[in-house]
């Protein structure tokens, strides 16, 4: 078994795990940390590629998904506060307003 | 890869299987904190591997930024929200089961999408690992059309973020 | 370094650029004499030109080692795109007057001028994020009724999804050839050895996602809804556009085969039979054009396995007449206190007695979108599904015809609304002139109707230059 | 004199022209009777003059036919199809036929529609009907007869229909038209074949390939043709099946009756037959079928005339039965016979019905026998005519009818072409049957007490100059017409058939036959009908029987059930309920509704949770990387 | 000027005329007249072209030959031939016709009605001119829209289930002629290189006889929704009712023969071995679609099915006499599509002019008309004999035609031992009584009987009705007296669609 065929299976893992946790979780905050969970994943299997090949191009390639992923709860956030306010609630199941 | 110390191998199984139990309990524990708490879990022993990998500086990043800024961010938040769920409800959509079954298929192609990769990839030889100098060198060099575009794009996040926060000043008074 | 170069292959990007540190500054300062939107404006009309020019001196520029390439079609790309941006300023007049909807859109803007030049995935990841990034925002932005957030909260979760799945898609395709060149895409769509395929399936996913194909569109119809009416206009035509062109980059010159095939060959019918199905019942008028969209969008991947030569002209072409019919709705769509009023499809009802105009433009649209003759509609699905056959794909072209046929209805619906249904005018209601929509949309308006009759008179010209 | 023939045709055209479209499109107001007369009358009258002098010249050239082309209506390829006249001998006596007895039947009319408030339409028609008659007998070309044809079916239906305030004139009108229409299908066809076998339409050169036998026919059978034609004519000339329209067409105003009815119009079958009569020498089988269907007809309708009470309607029927006498003739291939019994039915049916509408017109109107009787001083010049008329269809010697029926009876009974006893038999049975209800008729119109009614009878009073003088001319005709030796003029275009030699010496036997029927018909209907009682005793015993004649063997009836009801139903319940709202709107509407419900399903789907969205995604993509794996 | 150069300002003048109307909206009769000039001009210029058409040459005339899409081989290809130039010169007679029917009518949005009309004229025109594909299907398509308009705002009751079936019906068929258009042309371009969509170079194409017959199938589908031919004619009852009178004048006049000019320039002409192959069912729908929309018109109520479900029966002779491949019946054909346009045409707007003075189309609450308003019935009884096809009318001419041309090709078949076309001609011939039994039902229930009429006094006809009806009854009789001229005017090309469609084209045979 190889290591990065097992760091791999690991970061697939991670990222089939954080999309599932966005499917089955209600709750808003939970949501976004399960898809930073999957932007670890990635993170993980871009590393691992980098290091098999030494290559910096995948580790630049993380460093801007932390940048991004950053970006995007801090985007986030508030989008979610806003939400909270006016529902009262943090089930993103309650959030179907928009639907049909 | 049988010829990188022994000890390396065990350490970095030891945290990818503490990562995936960290990952997996993210999807059980009820309280977000904990749930923050878990997800602080998985990203600390990411940067470990990383840090095994010989990648230091994504290793020390991955702490800096992910564990210092974005979550630590995230716990405020999940404290200022004091919103109480009611303690009989689920912490579940009504989705679990199609869920379930949905990441079983997604593992399923995903695993063997790697098992089958494997066959194909392990012929490359593992060269050097790049340094910190390299990596910088070339980051500054050949990837400053990144640095600029992130840093437009961090100036854009801030831009839509004060907008937001300008909306919800205007609609919650 | 070629600096020189740079320097002037990016003069589309520097503008954008400039136009946003300008629009900071004015920020900063507080100067509230200058109207944000108009140096918004100059700034998009000043950088479509450059692009035009760019593209006319016929010369390619490889910047960044290559990970950016400025050839004609690329420019000329960019130039469309930034110039049917202008319609999107002009029309944010009435939603919006603080400076935020001009810097937000021109930060997307300069994302999406990125994304098209890309041939690297790391500008291409970064493009496309800094493109959606203000879109976000921009949905909240006209925050007129609560269904907002939610409109927001969706997309971006959604978007998030998208670009993860691409990163990984990457992620396999970097591990697969060890580089991040967009070039490793086409050999790996070819069934690659490893990850390749997977890798270039994952990607198209991320791809599909943010164009809103079947079964990835879920967030469309519930993003536009809840976007105020430039925000949607802009999402529906200039961003799923130019996820399209990227598409097309990736593929190059390469025939599409394998499991990729397989998947351009279905999931655009699909789309194209759900979204002009599901549009039907509609009767918000931003749903309907999402589920309208989603269709198109299955059209627009069509493009994709037709034939290789005549790929990115197809969807350049389809881009902008279907950019320009969709614009040109909602530019003209009667305005209305409440929004989501405005948005209802009662709203046009009896139109065309109120306000002739507004009718007929809309009619225009709604027919160009139908995609039937003369409108430039009809001859942009005529080069896609004439490339798909070219390509042999007899079957599916004509399956992705007949799909067309179910969406002439529901187009056909707000025209029958518009000039064949009375409404009685509530005591209440204001006067018509006060529904009209303003002058800058108005004015959007003509100028989307100016690209449709050329395009109607003269398509040979305009396909000429793709 | 080139343009001679055309003159005659189009004259009265002119007339209609003049009549009909300038009074009543352009002016929109009715026109002096006087202009209208000058112009109705002078159509037909000039016409008459020119028909005589294209006779003249006729004969002046020895008979050869005159051919006088007039346009190329149309070309295609190399197939011409043009506009010509054709005058032979043939032609030549229809001509005067329509032209002399039309002409004194407009004259009539002058009187008889007096005061209408149609006038000017009324000769308009007329004229039109003329115009297009003139057409069929001199046309050249098949294709010009059939449009006289179809002309003289619609002037025709125009005036059954004329006083439309009635639907059921109307409805008689229409009855008419599709009749014919229906047999005029079949002349179609008759057409298409012949055109198929000739590639010409000109009957003289049809006629002259049957003749010479060198015509190759190309496979088309003779007899199809013979029977398609034929089929045309037994709708014009009313022969079973397709008689019922001629009873009705008596809805139409009197003169029409005389004219159309009976002189003219409905021998335009005979003509025609007469008129391709090569086809049908070429064709015995087809013969058989004609002279059979002749005489059934003229059976049928005799006896159904035994007991009409309508004074038209026993007229009508009687001309139907002496349609048949004639078809018979044809069918035993005694062309010329035929001819001659149309020319002399022509003067004595003409005689009769204007008689009839002398009567009606002194009557007010009343046409019901039953409430005549005793006209015979009150009218008359009308009832010396009409008696002479009588006779002569009766066939009582010397008289027109005589001479014509005679020689009818004899070629059914000798011709080498298909004549037998049976045809013999039934036809002189019909002769009885013809002097019975004939004399009936007399009697009981002008014979015996009033029985009109008081207020009528008041204001009966004997008929204008105009009409009177046209009766006593058509009378004169009646008793002498029979002296014009039409078959052997006839003769050298139409040669009569050959008389099986074994039966040549019965000839005067059945003449005596024929002429002891004619008085024995007259003899029972005076011994029946002088006294009332004894009539009404006959019927009481033949109740059943008489029902059913009077009920006309309820063809009508059977029609409307068999034919009309049927076609009803079927485009009604079958095409229009079943095929077009149920199965091709119904499957129209199911689609739609399918498209609607699936347009519920999916936006149903759409459920706003953002949950669903994202598994829809998560299948999509594990969807999508199967599919690449199972791919290879 | 050239005549190649009028041609194209006769095709313009209606979109010039929009420009125009644009211009001068606001007052209703000038926008009348207006409209009416620029039709007249049309029409002038149309008689001028029509007397100038050479008819001794195959070869297209006053053409127009311009790239439009040249990276497709897609042209601006518009002239004259023989098969358009009766259906131009049809066209050109009805426009001004129409606007003059329309001009009390109408009351409601003048001006987008009239802009309607122009615009379809156009489109007509366009279709009928055009010598590409691509051309011929833009327009052929763009005739859509307005007549959606038309129907859709001017119409009855139910206008808009009307409109919007007669749209989507149509569309149906569009849309896979569309994806045939395509394949056709890419298969060109594959097999012998040339990347054009004009008539003459499709004309070459070779392709095998099961593409051939899917292509024919998507080709026919179009064309015979349009005509319309059973099954597929439900539409046009709907429409027909709920069209106003000049909707229901265009439609029947000139939309519906776009359907039978489409078989014999594209449908039949492009693929002529399957054409051949499928003659057998598609002569047996014409003529089901004769006797079908004949029984149907016999038991309608409403005056305006009655037109509609003639116009089924009458087009269904088109289909047989362009089916039976004979010269004769080719002609016929041609000339049933022009006396059609105008039978029906005239037809249509009596029952229109009816309908404006009483506004009811129920036939049982008519009756005696021809008492109370005599002018009209004479118009009205001419047109109702044209349409039974009575001769000396157009109807005649076509009808006879076209059914001899039957009778023509069946007989040989039927001595070879196949009876099938004979059997198919005779029906159809009997579909005369048919038609006589429907419109004198009509005629009778209308004109004669006592006098009934939702409105009385009912106004008889005005000048400018008159003149209207005059004119297309002076057209119906000169084609019924003397088709001869206008024969020759077609014969040429009756002679190559016979040709086009006689010639084996399968890939591999002799050139």
């Amino acid at each position: 078994m190889d290591k990065v065929q097992l760091l791999l299976w690991l970061s697939m893992a991670l990222f089939a795990i954080g999309l599932l946790g966005v499917v089955i979780r209600r709750n808003a905050l939970v949501l976004l940390m399960c898809m930073e969970l999957m932007l670890n994943g990635v993170n993980l299997s871009l590393v691992a590629f980098s290091h098999q090949r030494g290559d910096a191009a995948g580790a630049i390639l993380v460093l801007l998904i932390f940048v991004v992923a950053t970006a995007e709860i801090a985007l986030a956030i508030p989008i979610v506060l806003l939400l909270v306010r006016h529902r009262r609630s943090m089930n993103v199941g309650e959030y179907s307003d928009l639907k049909g | 890869m049988t010829g990188g110390l022994a000890i390396d191998n065990v350490v970095l199984v030891l945290l990818g299987v503490i990562a995936l139990v960290a990952a997996a309990s993210m999807l059980v524990i009820r309280q977000p904190m904990r749930v923050a708490l878990a997800l602080v879990t998985v990203m600390m022993m990411l940067g470990g591997i990383y840090g095994l990998l010989g990648v230091h500086f994504l290793a020390a990043f991955q702490v800096l930024i992910y564990v210092g800024a974005v979550m630590v961010f995230m716990v405020y938040v999940i404290m200022l929200l004091e919103v109480r769920e009611p303690a009989e409800a689920s912490r579940y959509s009504g989705w679990l089961l199609p869920g379930l079954g949905a990441f079983g298929l997604l593992m399923a192609a995903l695993g063997a999408v790697v098992g089958r990769g494997a066959t194909a990839s392990h012929s490359f030889v593992a060269t050097d690992a790049f340094t910190l100098t390299a990596f910088s060198t070339e980051f500054l060099n050949r990837y400053w059309l990144e640095f600029e575009l992130t840093t437009v794009l961090l100036v854009g996040a801030i831009v839509a973020a004060l907008a937001v926060i300008k909306v919800s000043r205007r609609v919650h008074g | 370094m070629p600096d020189r170069d740079t320097l002037i292959a990016m003069l589309p990007e520097h503008c954008l650029l400039a136009g946003i540190v300008v629009l900071i500054l004015l920020e900063v300062f507080g100067v509230r004499r200058v109207w944000p939107t108009w140096i918004a404006i100059v700034v998009t009309c000043v950088a479509s030109v450059l692009a035009f020019w760019l593209s006319s001196m016929q010369e390619v520029w490889q910047l960044f080692d290559g990970q950016l390439v400025m050839n004609a079609g690329v420019l000329q790309a960019k130039g469309a795109v930034l110039a049917l941006a202008v319609p999107v300023l002009l029309m944010s007049k009435s939603e919006f007057s603080d400076g935020e909807f001009s810097l937000l859109l021109l930060s997307s803007l300069y994302g999406l001028s990125i994304a098209v030049s890309s041939q690297n995935f790391l500008p291409l990841f970064l493009g496309l994020e800094l493109a959606s990034l203000p879109v976000y925002a921009l949905v909240l932005l006209a925050y007129r009724r609560p269904q907002s957030a939610e409109a927001a909260f969706k997309y971006l979760v959604l978007s998030g999804a998208a670009t993860a799945t691409m990163l990984m898609g990457v992620s396999l395709l970097y591990g697969a050839s060890g580089s991040m060149s967009t070039g490793t895409f086409a050999s790996a769509m070819q069934g690659g050895a490893g990850y390749a395929q997977a890798a270039a399936i994952l990607v198209f996913v991320a791809l599909f996602l943010k164009a809103a194909v079947v079964p990835f569109h879920a967030w469309a119809p519930d993003a536009y809804e809840g976007a105020s009416v430039p925000v949607a206009a802009y999402m529906s035509t200039l961003m799923k556009g130019v996820v399209l062109l990227v598409a097309v980059t990736l593929v190059a010159s390469e025939p599409v085969t394998g499991a990729l095939a397989d998947l351009l060959y279905v999931l655009p019918l699909v789309s194209i039979v759900w979204g002009n199905l599901a549009a039907i019942r509609q009767n918000s008028f931003r749903r309907m054009i999402a589920y309208s969209s989603i269709a198109h969008a299955g059209y627009l991947f069509y493009a994709i396995p037709g034939s290789p030569s005549a790929r990115s002209g197809a969807v350049l072409f389809y881009v902008v007449t279907y950019a320009a019919a969709n614009l040109l709705a909602f530019a003209v769509l009667p305005r209305h206190e409440r929004d989501e009023k405005r948005d209802d499809l009662e709203n046009l009802r009896g139109l065309y007695r109120r306000d002739p105009v507004a009718a007929v433009l809309i009619a225009i649209a709604m027919l160009s979108l139908a995609g039937l003759p003369p409108l430039p509609g009809f001859v942009a699905k005529f080069y896609i599904f004439r490339n798909l056959i070219a390509a042999g794909q007899t079957t599916y072209a004509v399956l992705g015809l007949l799909g067309s046929y179910l969406g002439i209805y529901f187009y056909l619906r707000v025209i029958v609304r518009m000039f064949m249904a009375e409404r009685e005018v509530a005591a209440n209601e204001p006067l018509w002139a006060e529904q009209r929509a303003d002058g800058m949309s108005q004015a959007a308006g003509w100028l989307c109707l100016a690209v449709i009759l050329v395009l109607t008179l003269v398509p040979g010209w305009f396909i000429a230059r793709l | 004199m080139s343009h001679t023939l055309a003159f005659i045709v189009l004259l009265p055209l002119l007339g209609f022209l003049l009549n009909g479209v300038l009074g009543t499109v352009l002016l929109g107001k009715p026109v002096s009777e006087r202009v209208v007369r000058a112009i109705g009358c002078g159509a037909p009258l000039a016409a008459f003059a020119l028909t005589v002098r294209a006779f003249l010249a006729l004969r002046a050239g020895d008979y050869a036919p005159i051919v006088e082309p007039l346009y190329q209506w149309a070309a295609v390829g190399g197939t011409t199809f043009d506009v010509a006249f054709y005058l032979d001998r043939l032609s030549a006596v229809m001509t005067l036929v329509v032209t002399g007895v039309g002409s004194v039947i407009h004259v009539y009319s002058t009187g008889y529609m007096h005061g209408d408030k149609s006038y000017g339409r009324f000769f308009a028609y007329l004229n039109l009907f003329l115009f297009f008659m003139l057409l069929l007998v001199l046309g050249r070309s098949l294709l010009v007869l059939f449009v006289g044809w179809e002309g003289v079916g619609l002037a025709s239906y125009l005036l059954i229909g004329f006083w439309f305030d009635d639907l059921t004139n109307a409805r008689a009108g229409r009855k008419a038209f599709i009749t014919n229409r229906i047999g005029d299908a079949g002349f179609l066809i008759g057409m298409f074949l012949l055109h198929q076998a000739f590639g010409t339409f000109d009957m003289d050169t049809i006629n002259a390939g049957f003749a010479s036998g060198t015509a190759s026919v190309s496979g088309v059978s003779v007899t199809l043709i013979a029977l398609a034609l034929f089929v045309g004519a037994t709708g014009k000339s009313a022969q079973i099946p397709l008689y019922v329209w001629l009873p009705d067409a008596m809805a139409g105003p009197t003169p029409v009756s005389a004219l159309i009815h009976a002189a003219t119009m409905v021998t335009a079958g005979v003509f025609l037959v007469a008129r391709m009569s090569a086809v049908y020498m070429a064709a015995p089988d087809a013969s058989q079928v004609m002279a059979v269907i002749g005489v059934a007809t003229a059976f049928f309708a005799a006896t159904m005339a035994l007991v009409q009470t309508d004074i038209k309607k026993v007229l009508a029927y009687s001309t139907v039965s002496q349609l048949g006498f004639m078809f018979l003739a044809l069918g035993v291939g005694a062309y010329g016979v035929a001819i001659f019994h149309v020319v002399t039915h022509a003067f004595f049916k003409a005689c009769l019905f204007l008689g009839a509408g002398s009567v009606i017109h002194a009557l007010g109107g009343e046409q019901d026998v039953r409430k005549m009787g005793g006209l015979r001083t009150r009218i008359p010049i009308t009832f010396w005519t009409f008696a002479i008329a009588t006779a002569a269809i009766a066939g009582i010697p010397g008289l027109a009818g005589f001479f014509s029926k005679d020689q009818i009876l004899w070629y059914a009974f000798a011709s080498s072409r298909g004549g037998s006893p049976w045809l013999w038999g039934v036809a002189a049975l019909t002769a009885l049957m013809t002097a019975f209800y004939m004399c009936r008729l007399f009697w009981l119109t002008f014979m015996g007490p009033s029985r009109m009614d008081a207020a009528v009878e008041a204001h009966v009073h004997e008929s204008p100059l105009s009409m009177t003088g046209v009766l006593m001319l058509l009378a004169a005709l009646s008793a002498g017409g029979g002296y014009l030796a039409i078959p052997r003029f006839l003769e050298a275009q139409l040669p009569l058939p050959a008389v099986v030699g074994s039966l040549e010496h019965y000839e005067h036997t059945l003449l005596g036959v024929s002429i002891a029927l004619a008085f024995a018909g007259v003899a029972i209907a005076i011994f029946m009908f002088s006294t009332p009682s004894r009539a009404e005793a006959v019927r009481q015993r033949v109740m059943p029987l008489h029902r059913l004649l009077s009920g006309r063997y309820f063809v009508d009836e059977l029609y409307e059930r068999v034919l009309v009801k049927p076609l009803e139903w079927v485009s009604a319940t079958v095409f229009l309920r079943g095929g077009d709202r149920a199965v091709l709107d119904g499957s129209l509407h199911g689609l739609a509704s399918v498209a609607q419900r699936a347009a519920a399903v999916l936006s149903r789907a759409q459920t706003g949770s953002l949950h669903l969205y994202v598994l829809l995604v998560m299948v999509g993509i594990a969807g999508a990387l199967f599919w690449g794996w199972r791919h290879g | 000027m050239g005549d190649a150069a009028l041609l194209n300002l006769m095709l313009w003048l209606p979109l010039v005329g929009v420009g125009l109307l644009l211009v001068a909206r606001g007052n209703d009769l000038r926008t009348r007249w207006l409209t009416l000039g620029v039709m007249v001009a049309q029409l002038v210029l149309t008689a001028w072209l029509y007397q100038r058409f050479d008819d001794t040459a195959v070869a297209l005339q006053f053409s127009t030959d311009a790239p439009w899409i040249p990276q497709w081989g897609v042209q601006y290809l518009v002239g004259l031939d023989g098969f358009n130039v009766l259906l131009v010169a049809l066209t050109a007679l009805l426009g001004p016709l129409v606007v003059l029917g329309a001009f009390r009518s109408i009351d409601r949005d003048v001006t987008l009605f009239h802009v309607m009309l122009l615009l379809l004229q156009f489109a007509m025109m366009g279709a009928l001119l055009a010598q590409d594909l691509f051309l011929f299907y833009v327009f052929w398509e763009a005739m859509l829209i307005p007549m959606f308009l038309i129907i859709g705002i001017w119409g009855g009751s139910r206008r808009v289930y009307a409109t919007l079936k007669f749209f989507l019906f149509t569309a149906f068929g569009s849309i896979l002629m569309l994806a045939a258009v395509i394949y056709l042309v890419v298969s060109l371009k594959a097999s012998g290189g040339v990347s054009s969509f004009a008539f003459t170079d499709l004309y070459q194409s070779r392709l095998p006889l099961d593409t051939q017959s899917l292509l024919l199938g998507a080709f026919a589908l179009s064309f015979a929704i349009k005509v319309p031919m059973f099954p597929l004619h439900t539409w046009l009852p709907d429409a027909h009712v709920e069209a106003p009178t000049a909707g229901s004048v265009i439609l029947a006049g000139v939309l519906l023969k776009m359907g039978t000019y489409g078989f014999m320039k594209l449908g039949f002409p492009l693929f002529p071995d399957a054409a051949r192959m499928y003659t057998p069912v598609l002569m047996t729908l014409a003529v089901v679609s004769i006797v079908y929309g004949a029984c149907l018109a016999l038991v309608q109520d409403d005056i305006k099915k009655i037109i509609a479900y003639s116009s089924i029966s009458h087009l269904g002779y088109v289909m047989l006499g362009l089916l039976s491949l004979e010269l004769i019946g080719i002609q016929g054909a041609i000339i049933q599509m022009v006396s059609h346009g105008l039978v029906a045409a005239g037809l249509f707007l009596l029952v229109g002019m009816v309908y404006e003075r009483c506004h009811t189309r129920q036939l049982d609450e008519y009756g005696g008309l021809a008492r109370l308003i005599p002018v009209f019935s004479v118009f009205f009884m001419i047109f109702t004999l044209a349409s039974v096809g009575l001769p000396l009318t157009s109807g005649f001419t076509g009808e006879f035609f076209a059914l001899l041309g039957a009778f023509r090709a069946a007989w040989p078949a039927h001595v070879a031992g196949n009876s099938g076309p004979l059997v198919l001609a005779v029906v159809a011939a009997s579909g005369v009584v048919l038609g006589a039994l429907y419109m004198l039902r009509f005629a009778l229930t209308f004109l004669f009987g006592p006098t009934k009429a939702p409105h009385q006094p009912l106004a008889d006809l005005s000048g400018r009705e008159r003149l209207v009806l005059g004119v297309l009854a002076v057209a119906v009789f000169a084609l019924g007296l003397f088709p001869a001229g206008v024969l020759r005017k077609t014969e040429a090309a009756a002679r190559s669609y016979q040709a086009l469609v006689l010639t084996p084209r399968l890939p591999g045979g002799a050139p």
